[in-house]
C-alpha cells in the first residue's frame, strides 16, 4: 500500500541531504554558472544550506512551517543573488502552505510545493522556456501531482518528479535565456544547461534519496 | 588562481577590513557588511542607500560619503546583498525624509532590494523609492528579458543624486532626478581577459591569446561577441558606435567616463579616453566632463567600458558640487 | 600580449594624448613629452620637476598640479627621460626661485637629470638642486653598487615637498625638505605576475601559477626571490619585516602607503592593507595617514608594494595641505 | 701594407652598419635585458640608432667631429635610460678627440676610442667586473691599441677588437652586477649576459664589417 506521509524527520532530512548534495556538486554548479553567468551558483547555495543546516542543528524543527520558514529565511538572509529570494520565497511559501503540523500527506505536500513555485513566479516572472529554475521546478509538481493522482505512494511521486526535474533541466541547453544573468548573452546562452535548473534538480534528488526505500 | 587574498571564502570580510583601516571617513559595520559615512548628514536629507555584489570596487562602498551615498551593502563577490541588509542600511539612513535605493538591474539585485523595500516599509514605515539602472547596450533590451544590465551610468548616476540629495531636495525630486540620469546614460564594455571569481578559483572564460570579448558587462559573464583582438582605435569604435547608436548625445553637453575594468593600468585606459573622446567629437558630441580611471570594476579582469550621459547645465552643476568619498573626490 | 594600445612603438605619445584630453587642468607639451600645469604657478614659488620612464601612471605626470609637481617629463616606457626634456621643463618652471629635480636612483635616471641641471645651468644660469630616491630595501645598499632603486617613497615626497614649495619656501629648504623625507622612506614590493612591455611583446619574466616574485621593483626586472605563492597575510609580513627592520618607525607617527602594481584590483588591495596595518600596529607603529590604491605601477603587473614614511608633525601638516592633481586630490 | 687610415665615409658606415645591426638584434637585446633588466635596452637602442642614421640622412657629415658630435647628441636626445647618455658621451668624445678631420689614422682613432671609454666611465663610474658595456669596451680597445703597436692595419686592429670585445661580452655572464639595473638582482644577475656589453660588441662588429675586405 501506498506510503502516504511525510513527517518532521522526513523534511529535515530532505533538507539534509538538498545541503550534501549541494556542497558535493559547488564546483559544478559554479562551472555551469561560468559559462552563461557570473560563476558563484554553487558558492550561493552551499553558502545558504550551510547556514540553514546550522541553524537546524541550532534548533530542530518541531512543525512543518517553523523548518521551513527558518530555512526561507535563512537563505533570504544569507545567499543575496537570484537564488536567495527565489528560493528562500519557495520555501517561505512551503512552510506557510503546510502550516504548524509535523507531518503532511502526499496531497498536502503536493500543494505546497505547487505554493512554492508561485512564489518563485512571483518573484522572478519566470515563464516555461526561459531556461531558469522554473523549468525543472514546473515539470517535476506536474509529474508529481500525476503520479499522486494516479495513487502512487509519496515516495513514488517523488521519484517521478525527480526524473521529470531532470528531463526538464536537460531540456534547457538549447534554450535561449529570457530570465536572468543568462539572458544578457542572447543566442550565446544555448548550448549550456541552466544552473538553477539543475539545483532544482538536485532538490528533487534529496527528496528522492531521503524517501527511497520506503 | 594568483590573487592578494588569504582564504577565497573570505575575501569581501577580510577586504571590508582593509577598507575600514584605510578610509576613517566611513565607518563600516563589518556584521552586516554596509558602509556608512562616518560623520552622518543631519535630518532632512534623502537617504541614499546603493549596494550590489563586491568585485566592482570602488563601487559602491568607495562612493560613501558626502555627496554620494550615506550607506551601501556590500553582497559576496557578484552576488548582490540580501534584503537583510538592505534593510538594515534603509533603516539607518531614513532621516525623515525618506530613502532612495540605487540598483543596477540584475535579477538578483531587484529582486533583493524589493523585499528590502517591502521589509522596511512593513517595519518602520519608511518612504522608499527606487531606481534601477539599466544602461548597457550590449544587452537588446526587451519586455520578454530581464532587461538591459545596470553598469557604468550608476556612478555617474551615484554622483549626481548625490549632490541634489545633499542639497535637501525632498525624496519625490531625487527619484525624478535619479530616473533621468539612468534614461539618459548608455555603457558598453569589453575585456582583453576574463576575471576570476576567488571562489570560483579559475577564469569565468577561456579567452584565446589572439582574441576579445564585446559587449561584457561586469560580473565576468561572456560579451556578445568574441572578436580577433585589435588595435585601441577600432575598440573604441566598438564601443562608441554602440552607444551612440542608441541615444542621440549631440543636441546637449555630455559626461563621459572611460572606466577600466580593474586589470587595466591607467597608461592604456588614458591612451583608449584618447581614442574615445577622438570618435565622439567627430560624432558632434560635447564633451563637458569626463572621468578616465578604475570606477565600476571586473575583478581582475583587462578591459575597460565606456559610459556616455546626456546632461543639462542642471546636471553638469550637480556633477561639480562637492563631492568626499574614497572613489571620488572634488570642490571639498 | 593583449593590452588597449594601437602600436608598440607609440603607446607613449597615444596615452599622453588621452591624458591631456582628460585633464584640462594640466597642459601637455606632446613634442617633448611634458607635462605642466595648464595654469603656473607665479613667480617666487621653487619649481619642482620630477620625470622617468612612463609605464609607473599616475606616477608622474598625474602628480603635476596645486601643491606637487609643476613639471613632469615622461620617458619611453621603463627608459628615462633625456636630458633634453628635463632641461626644457626645467627652463619652463624656473620661475626665479629655482627648481628642485626629483630624481628615482635608476643609473639611467641620475644620468640624464644630471645632464639636464648641467645643460640648463649653463644655458640659462638656473639653480638646480637634486633629490635623489632611494628607498627600496629589496636591494642590498653598498658603495660599490648603483645603490637602492626609488619607488613609493617619491609619491609621498612628491605630495609633502610639494605643499611646502607651495608655501613659497626657498630653495635651500625645500631641497632640505626633500632629503628629510627621502631618508625617511622605505619600501618593499612584491608581485605576482610579471609586466610586459610594449615593445617588447611579451611577460620580462616567467612565473609559474603557484609562485611569486619577492622585492620587485617597478619595471619588471626580477626580485630578490621566487617563492611560493602564499596568503595575504604571509605577504603582508614578507613586506612589512623588511621595512620595519631597516629603520625605526615606532617614535613617530607613520604615512603608510599600500600600492597596486597596476593588474590588481582594489578588492585585494584593501586586503592587503588591513594584512599590512595589522603587523605594522603590532610592531608599535602609529598609521597616521594612509593610501591605498594604484600610485606607481608597473604597467599591467599584478602585486603590491609598501612604503612607509617616517613623518613628524610638520610633515603631517604638509600632508594634509592642500593638493589638486588627476592622481591625488584633497582639500581643494 | 697596412691601411692606415679611416675616411669620413667609411666612419659614416660604420654607423649605418651599426644601426643595422642594432636593428636586427633589437628583440635579442630586449630578451637580455628582460633577464636582468627592463626588457628595453634593444628599443632604445634601435630609436636611438635610427634617429642617428635619420639625421645623417638629411644632411651628411663632412668631419669627424661633425658626424660623431652630432651622433652622440642625438643618442643623448632621443635614448634616455642608461644607455642614451652612455653612448652618447662615448661618440661626443670621440668627436672631440678626433676634431674637425675627414680622416683619422690608426693611432688617433684608438686614442679617440678611448676618450670615448673615458667619458663612459666618467658618467657611469663603471669599472671592470661591473658587468656593464665597460666589460666589452675595455678590452677591446685595449687589443685594438696592441694591435697597432704590433703593427696591424686598423682594420685588423679593428678585427683584434671585436674578437676581444666578444670575449669581454661573454665573460660578463658569470658575474654579479654592480652597476646599472642589474646590481638589483645582486646574485640573480649571475649566469646572465649583460645587454650593453652585448650592443658594445655590435658596435665594434660593426666597425669590423665595414673595414673587412680592405
Ligand atoms: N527570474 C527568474 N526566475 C526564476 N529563476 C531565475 C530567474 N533569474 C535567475 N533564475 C535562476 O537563478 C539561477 C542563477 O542563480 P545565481 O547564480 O545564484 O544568482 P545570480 O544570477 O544572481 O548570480 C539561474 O540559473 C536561474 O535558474
Ligand atoms: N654605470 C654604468 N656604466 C656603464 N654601463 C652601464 C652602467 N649602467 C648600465 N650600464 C649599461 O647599460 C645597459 C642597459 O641599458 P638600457 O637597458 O638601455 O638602460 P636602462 O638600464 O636604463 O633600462 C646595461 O646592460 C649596462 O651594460
Ligand atoms: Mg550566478
Ligand atoms: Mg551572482
Ligand atoms: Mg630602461
Ligand atoms: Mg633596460
Amino acid at each position: 500500500m501506498a506510503e502516504t506521509t511525510i513527517g518532521i524527520a522526513e523534511l529535515t532530512a530532505w533538507l539534509r541531504r538538498f545541503r550534501e548534495l549541494v556542497g558535493g556538486n559547488r564546483g559544478y554548479l559554479t562551472e555551469l554558472d561560468s559559462a552563461i553567468g557570473d560563476a558563484d551558483h554553487g558558492a550561493n547555495m552551499d553558502r545558504g544550506m550551510a547556514a540553514v543546516v546550522a541553524k537546524l542543528e541550532e534548533t530542530p524543527a518541531e512543525t512543518a512551517d517553523d523548518l521551513f520558514k527558518r530555512t526561507g529565511m535563512t537563505l533570504v538572509s544569507t545567499v543575496g543573488g537570484a537564488s536567495g529570494p527565489l528560493y528562500g520565497t519557495f520555501f517561505l511559501r512551503l512552510g506557510t502552505s503546510l502550516g504548524a503540523v509535523a507531518e503532511a500527506d502526499a496531497t498536502a505536500f503536493g500543494a505546497a510545493l505547487r505554493a512554492g513555485l508561485e512564489g518563485v513566479v512571483q518573484r522572478g516572472k519566470a515563464e516555461a522556456g526561459d531556461k531558469t529554475m522554473y523549468d525543472a521546478l514546473a515539470p517535476a509538481l506536474e509529474a508529481y501531482d500525476g503520479a499522486v493522482a494516479g495513487g502512487s505512494s509519496l515516495a513514488e511521486a517523488a521519484h517521478a518528479a525527480l526524473e521529470a526535474a531532470a528531463a526538464g533541466r536537460d531540456a534547457t541547453v538549447p534554450l535561449v535565456a529570457r530570465k536572468g544573468r543568462a539572458s544578457y548573452l542572447g543566442e550565446r546562452s544555448a548550448g549550456h544547461l541552466d544552473p538553477g535548473a539543475t539545483s532544482a534538480t538536485l532538490l528533487f534528488q534529496a527528496l528522492d534519496d531521503t524517501l527511497a526505500g520506503k | 588562481m594568483k590573487k592578494l587574498i588569504n582564504d577565497p571564502d573570505r575575501v569581501l570580510a577580510d577586504s571590508l577590513v582593509g577598507y575600514a583601516a584605510a578610509h576613517p571617513e566611513v565607518r563600516v559595520d563589518h556584521e552586516n557588511r554596509i558602509v556608512y559615512r562616518a560623520t552622518p548628514k543631519d535630518s532632512g536629507k534623502v537617504g541614499l542607500v546603493s549596494g550590489g555584489g563586491s568585485g566592482h570596487e570602488p563601487l559602491h562602498g568607495g562612493y560613501v560619503g558626502l555627496g554620494m551615498l550615506d550607506a551601501a551593502a556590500a553582497g559576496e563577490v557578484f552576488t548582490s546583498p540580501t534584503p537583510d541588509q538592505v534593510q538594515e542600511a534603509t533603516k539607518n539612513v531614513d532621516f525623515g525624509a525618506g530613502v532612495l535605493h540605487i540598483v543596477k538591474n540584475y535579477t538578483g539585485d531587484v529582486m533583493n532590494f524589493e523585499m528590502a523595500a517591502e521589509l522596511a516599509s512593513a517595519e518602520t514605515g519608511a518612504q522608499v523609492e527606487t531606481v534601477v539602472v539599466n544602461d548597457d547596450v550590449a544587452v537588446q533590451d526587451s519586455l520578454y528579458t530581464a532587461g538591459r544590465r545596470g553598469v557604468g551610468t550608476t556612478v555617474l548616476l551615484e554622483k549626481i543624486v548625490g549632490a541634489a540629495a545633499e542639497e535637501g531636495r525632498p525624496l519625490a525630486e531625487v527619484a525624478a532626478l535619479a530616473r533621468q540620469v539612468s534614461e539618459s546614460g548608455r555603457s558598453m564594455g569589453m575585456a582583453l581577459t576574463s576575471c576570476t571569481v576567488p571562489a570560483a578559483g579559475k577564469p569565468t572564460f577561456d579567452l584565446p591569446d589572439d582574441e576579445m570579448e564585446i559587449g561584457i558587462g561586469i560580473h565576468g559573464e561572456p560579451g556578445r561577441r568574441r572578436v580577433p583582438l585589435a588595435p585601441a582605435s577600432d575598440i573604441a569604435r566598438m564601443l562608441v558606435e554602440p552607444v551612440l547608436a542608441d541615444l542621440d548625445f549631440t543636441a546637449s553637453p555630455a559626461i563621459v567616463m572611460l572606466n577600466g575594468m580593474g586589470g587595466s593600468p591607467l597608461i592604456e585606459l588614458y591612451l583608449m579616453y584618447g581614442e574615445v573622446v577622438k570618435l565622439l567629437e567627430a560624432a558632434g558630441v560635447t564633451v563637458a566632463r569626463r572621468l578616465v580611471g578604475d570606477f565600476i570594476t571586473s575583478l581582475d579582469m583587462a578591459g575597460c567600458s565606456l559610459t556616455v550621459l546626456k546632461a543639462d547645465d542642471e546636471l553638469i552643476r550637480l556633477w561639480d558640487a562637492p563631492v568626499n568619498t574614497p572613489g571620488l573626490r572634488w570642490g571639498v
